[in-house]
């Protein structure tokens, strides 16, 4: 890109002979950028890293020693059967073209058993002109279904069965993950929108101009219920927090509460644990977030930046918070308030300018503590570890907050027109009511979906575990071995 | 005076505890133990090996009553602990002649 | 014999050690344990859930000696480990009937 | 009926075990302890930092056994226990005035 | 590339020029691309990860608490030592070429103490006239070194002398890795042999050709003896995993049983490490398998993908075999599934398809598993942490397997011949010829010269540790430390 | 790059028309490759982790486990607390030009809110004509100011209050790293002297020289105090490792003892976290010394190279004098050394050859051994956990080394003179002297202006804990929670 930039804007002289040869610059499609290709792979096994195993022991530091292992297995067992579906066929149902009415909902199976995809094969990012390997664009978004499913599972810790969790998940990573990932995220891409944009432009003769139109139009058709609503989400505020916490909401109101919730002390049998955890998750969302952009470039920083802002703003926002109302600052509130800040930003990461950031951060980390505390304490539920409180409310912060400030009068980036090249008008109340929809459009597909798939799953194997086994621990009756033997 | 010794299932303690106090004992010691009885232990598979494990996870506590008070003890600990199924435990009952509280010197009954 | 028993504060026990040594002991066995008493316990918060601690972490020193030590050995124990804030801990003495050095086989007296 | 207690070397409790159930006896309490007495300990380094660490690990074997049982008890342990170095450990018995089985209420030799 | 891509493509009117100027552009030699470096470094550093803390943590788990800090050390001494010997004298040996008849063997001193190698060093890749820095080569190769020397030390837990491991490391990666390594890796590179090729291509006069073809070949004998072999090995099915995995399983015969073995419980202290480490490992794994390409492009994407899919396959494999024949799926099963996966996949990754990597990974994972439980078990030899049954045996399917997968029709990328500058036709049996003597030649090498290496040591120093200590603890005997006070 | 050099060299014929647009070459301004920007963000998130939870864990696993919260979450607050002031103003202070006679001291406000940075507003590196974007440059350099106020932590480890270091971090990161960051890294960059010095070096007519003159002496005179001096340092051997440990020394001279120090034992409540620390902040430390040359080039691998050698060579020194001095090689010795070795060639890594690193750490090791147990015990201070005899020390070995081994005679790179656009003639002596400069007066900025911050927070909050409190522990105490309930 430098050099072709440098190119375009040092040699006027061959500008002249570059135009002759456009059509075939354009048949040769986008470029891979050897650069790009590595911040992705980086990216990807950052975002690997934030599952397993960063999750698994944010996760399992907070549950009784008795209970270690099955956490720790659950979320493995998640990371490897999403990350196989995938492969089968959960890529293609996300990421292709479906067909007919079901389209804006859900993709097709041409890319099924990854056929097609050769070494070389480029998938569009963000930007016209610029490609990565396709590969790499299915092993990074992969991560992003392993990772939402394994979030569900911190609402239902201590008490279900293993064999429940092994049913379900590919049972919910299927109805319920991918139509959603599609109706977010699923587009025709930069290039075929430029390309039908310019087409549309150079036109003259009018019978041309509406064919030319008709053209864009069916290119702009070609993307997910949300995304053509106008929502944005840079990596994931619906998709992946939403989504995965109104799925754990309705999962512990299902499966009950554990025995002796309210009576019995319940603290995190290694809080060393679950710090190490929320590290890693920090450690590993840079490439969530900053690798969404698809690219190393300029855009991505941003993201990374706003990564750092809301994090940290965030996590002070919850421990001062906690100071002021519980008298102490607590390792726990600050790692719950970075994990929270995290979640908020995700959205927004790469539309938000810095000091947006900040204040979303230090918004979503009262907002948070709030609910994981006297909402949380009002209502009984026993979402063990706090998925709902701390993602699906952390992801309607953020996702609301997307809204207002990717505003560039906030220091946000605008939203880019490709049909027009240049950065659209912003216009506040179309913006929220696109957030809104996308919100409330996941709170209903997942928390439908997932309760029926609850029903299902305790119907054929049943979701929770006996008594005793409880009381004695799933390490032991589900897995056979202890966690500790000191 | 008396110390009454139990063994209890683990997750008895705050019941135990709770029916201690209610009648007027106002002090317990607990020690982390492993118990070997009648009541079956659970099978650990590590890759190859397969281990059965025969200890089990109990509790100690220690009270010490003045020597009319045991009974009501042992009747409080019976009532809370139990759960009806093998493994709940034992209860040991053994004299002492002396208490001493270390802060105070106080002793006797007085100690406790 | 007796065996003296004492609850004591962890931080207490070198001290404890140290004074059960001046008066001739050799041999003392020390065990982890949880103590419930008049001694306030903390609150711990974990997000929203508060939880009051009462089992406090003590030390059980366990030392057999001559029934006419019995004395020296309270005094001792007494001595070192007190602090004079509430929590400081007890002293329980019991008979036993009996002690066996397992290495030899020596018994009473000369097994300590 | 009387507690056999004896102080063992961590690695010898399942000859211990074997050895008790071999006499007929059903059931037992273990307790991880730290032992201190002419065993020699040894010298931990943390950087600058050198500390003589006297306090070795050992289990506690605790046993009711009906009285008659004692010696029987005794001379299994001691046998299984037994390494001939130092630091084996020691067995003390006490007296106990009662034996109660929480699930059943049974008493005495009943409750073992 | 990218630019240089368009600039072939996109303005013939140069084309001309350029001709014109090729003897200045062939005299600058190949070309470094920052992408590639940057991926490279990253590539390094995640190796690393692999041995400290990820090897340390999955063996420290495994053994018991009072052998934590022998294991520790023992792998952390093992990185740094094989670290410096791989800068004074390792690479050297491994990666330039030797003299005479042991040339096939062995490298030579040119390359001793790093000499000669500037910060701009090109190093050749698998692309014609793509480099990177040599420097950045020495790095990743010498964390291969260091992981493979530290695998072994699972077979020799809880019962070596630390002194015993400090002498034997060294000698061990002198004469067992290095040769290896050489016989298997050591090549003239990409550059050599396509312009040697190119040379011979134009030559038309017959002497001129004879003697094109004779400087081919001689580029072509500048390599080790199993590379010449035709053995493929992307990224260290032999040199890795079946090399530590016989040293492994010698030594454990050597050093004998522990003491209690098979009447003692011995269950892993801490799994939760046992997880973090195995965490790490694939973490890792993905520089040792994508870097193995030498570039960020999609070659490497390839690897990345097939350290995916193997990987989880292998563990949902094993977990499942365990699950139905003993009836629970445990931490450790999964794991080991997944580390055996890792292993399999090695000497596949870059030339596997998917679909391949699955099934290549279904069959370790049911392989190993019966390897480490029913086979062990039966012989009752020792092996402590079961580095044979997960590396030899896995790295054994795996390298097997990769003369099966590599094949075109199997979705393989098949093997590039670079004197033609095209995939060479696939020939099964050749193949799994050269596949099979690559296995035998360093079953052979390695588990002869581990032994006469133990034997040198045991009677220097002593192999083993007297048996209070052992009862004691290596940690308190021989490093006069505890890993735990809590 | 890449491309470019291969324009330049094959494409003569285009020269001539190159030269007719230099104006608007120049106009445009260094490029941005995206290989820099993928390898920058990697660097960032690496040395993100080198604080958490690397150095959480490392000074974590040495505390008592009553005291393990307090010190993870004292690391965590203050990367989060020191992250937020950096973009608030602390960017602006560090890396701005100043104005007047503080010039040379700290910056100014005009990048606070990082005001002005734009996703693509290029920061210089060390080489003319290539930068990376602001934005990875801010985060980056963020990630140093947290590390080196973090590193603190382990003198005053046990014992200060939460509070005090709440208050604390703020004020010590303002008035004391600020000012000497900016005395030694802040400068004018390279393309401004570079092309400074080209108009002098074009300019003929004398009055025109010595304007040209004026204007090379003022780009050179917008620079650090340090720097000016012709101190090197390349990753923060003073600014961050002096600066620290003295710091350090101070706080736990003025805080005192912690009870019972001398007297009780206090061993390490879990090895198996310092462990795992130090092997991250060794992972983490590539990003740190290599990510310090801002670009993915062989520049980088050589920093990187020397982070690998060096390391190795000090952990290796120190547990081998340890096991000749004490008898036992030790876990803690060896990572101590590790960590001596990794702050020795901190300022080295990017000046010095492999061989000056591995002598560097050789010396480092010893030397750091014989502080930390020799030197303290004579002193009977309480630096809990050695930041002054590691960070301090090693940091003064690294700074007075860097010094010697940038020699080019021994192999190092020597100091590259942009005005000439080669590297500059070594001058031992000139040399020595600079370095010492930085050393004494780091001592003496960092020294005397903590003692006064320290002295402030005592009066405003109080330093220490009641005894009671530090006797329970202050996770109990300060945070309401305890690291573990097992
Ligand atoms: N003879 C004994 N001496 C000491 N402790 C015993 C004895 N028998 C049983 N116990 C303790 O009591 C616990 C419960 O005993 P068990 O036989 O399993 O069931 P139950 O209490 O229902 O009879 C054991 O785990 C052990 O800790
Ligand atoms: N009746 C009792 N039986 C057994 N242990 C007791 C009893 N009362 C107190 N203890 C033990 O002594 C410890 C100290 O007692 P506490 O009432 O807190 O303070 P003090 O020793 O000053 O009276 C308790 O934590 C508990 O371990
Ligand atoms: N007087 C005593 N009271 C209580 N326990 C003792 C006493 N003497 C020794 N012990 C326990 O017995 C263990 C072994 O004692 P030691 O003197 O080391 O060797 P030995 O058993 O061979 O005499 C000690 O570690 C300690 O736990």
């Amino acid at each position: 890109m430098t050099s072709k930039n440098w190119l375009r804007a040092g040699l006027p002289a061959l500008l002249t002979a570059m135009i002759a040869v456009a059509p075939a610059l354009a048949a040769e499609g986008p470029k891979i950028d050897k650069g790009d290709t590595a911040w992705m792979m980086t990216a990807t096994v950052l975002v690997l890293c934030m599952t397993i195993p960063g999750l698994a022991l944010f996760y399992g530091g907070l549950v009784r020693s008795k209970n270690m292992l099955s956490m720790l297995l659950q979320v493995f067992y998640t990371e490897c059967i999403v990350l196989l579906i995938w492969v089968l066929y959960g890529y293609s149902l996300t990421f292709t073209a479906g067909s007919g009415i079901s389209a804006d909902f859900i993709g097709g199976f041409s890319r099924a058993f990854l056929a097609g995809i050769a070494p070389d094969t480029p998938a569009a990012t963000f930007t016209v002109g610029v490609a990565i390997p396709e590969g790499v664009y299915v092993m990074f978004q992969m991560t992003f279904a392993a990772i939402t499913a394994a979030l569900i599972l911190g609402s239902l810790a201590e008490r279900t069965k293993f064999s429940a969790i092994a049913l379900f998940m590919p049972l919910w990573i299927t109805f319920v993950y991918f139509p959603i990932a599609h109706m977010v995220w699923y587009w025709s891409g930069p290039d075929a929108i430029d390309a039908a944009a310019k087409v549309l432009a150079a036109a003259t003769d009018s019978a041309v101009k509406a064919k030319a139109q008709e053209a864009l139009d069916a290119v702009l058709a070609d993307g997910g219920y949300l995304y053509k609503a106008g929502a944005i989400d840079f990596a994931g505020g619906t998709v992946v927090h939403i989504n995965s916490g109104i799925a754990g909401l309705v999962g512990c109101l299902l499966v009950g509460k554990r025995i002796g919730y309210g009576r019995e002390v319940m603290p995190p049998h290694s809080l060393t644990m679950t710090m190490i955890g929320a590290c890693l998750l920090w450690f590993g969302w840079f490439g969530f977030n900053a690798g969404s952009n698809l690219e190393a470039a300029g855009s991505a920083v941003v993201a990374f930046l706003n990564t750092f802002i809301a994090t940290a703003a965030c996590a002070m926002s919850w421990m001062f918070a906690e100071w002021i109302v519980k008298g102490k600052p607590t390792v726990l509130g600050a790692v719950s308030g970075a994990v929270a800040g995290l979640v908020a930003v995700t959205p927004a990461s790469g539309f938000s300018g810095a000091m947006g950031a900040l204040v979303l951060g230090l918004v979503a980390g009262v907002v948070c503590f709030f609910f994981c505390t006297t909402i949380k304490n009002a209502f009984k539920y026993d979402d063990s570890l706090d998925v709902f409180g701390v993602h699906c409310i952390g992801g309607i912060v953020g996702a609301l907050g997307t809204g207002i400030l990717v505003n560039p009068a906030l220091g946000g980036t605008g939203i880019f027109d490709y049909t027009i090249n240049k950065v659209a008008e912003y216009d506040l109340v179309a913006q929220m009511i696109a957030q809104s929809k996308a919100v409330v459009i996941t709170l209903l597909w997942s928390g439908i979906g997932s309760a029926i798939l609850y029903k299902i799953v305790d119907i054929l194997v049943g979701l929770r575990v006996r008594s005793d086994a409880e009381r004695e621990g799933l390490d032991i009756n589900d897995h056979g071995e202890r966690a500790y033997n000191m | 005076m008396k110390i009454v010794m139990a063994i209890i299932k683990p997750f008895k303690l705050e019941e135990v505890r709770d029916a201690l106090t209610g009648i007027g004992v106002h002090g317990l010691t607990v020690t982390e133990v492993k118990g070997y009885g009648r009541q079956k232990g659970h099978t650990e598979i590590y890759r190859g090996a397969e281990y059965a494990v025969n200890f089990l996870p109990k509790l100690k506590v220690e009270v010490a009553v003045a020597s009319d008070q045991v009974k009501k003890a042992i009747a409080a600990i019976t009532g809370a602990a139990k759960t009806g199924q093998i493994g709940d435990g034992k209860i040991f009952v053994y004299p002492i002649d002396n208490a001493v509280r270390i802060r105070t010197g106080e002793t006797d009954d007085n100690a406790l």
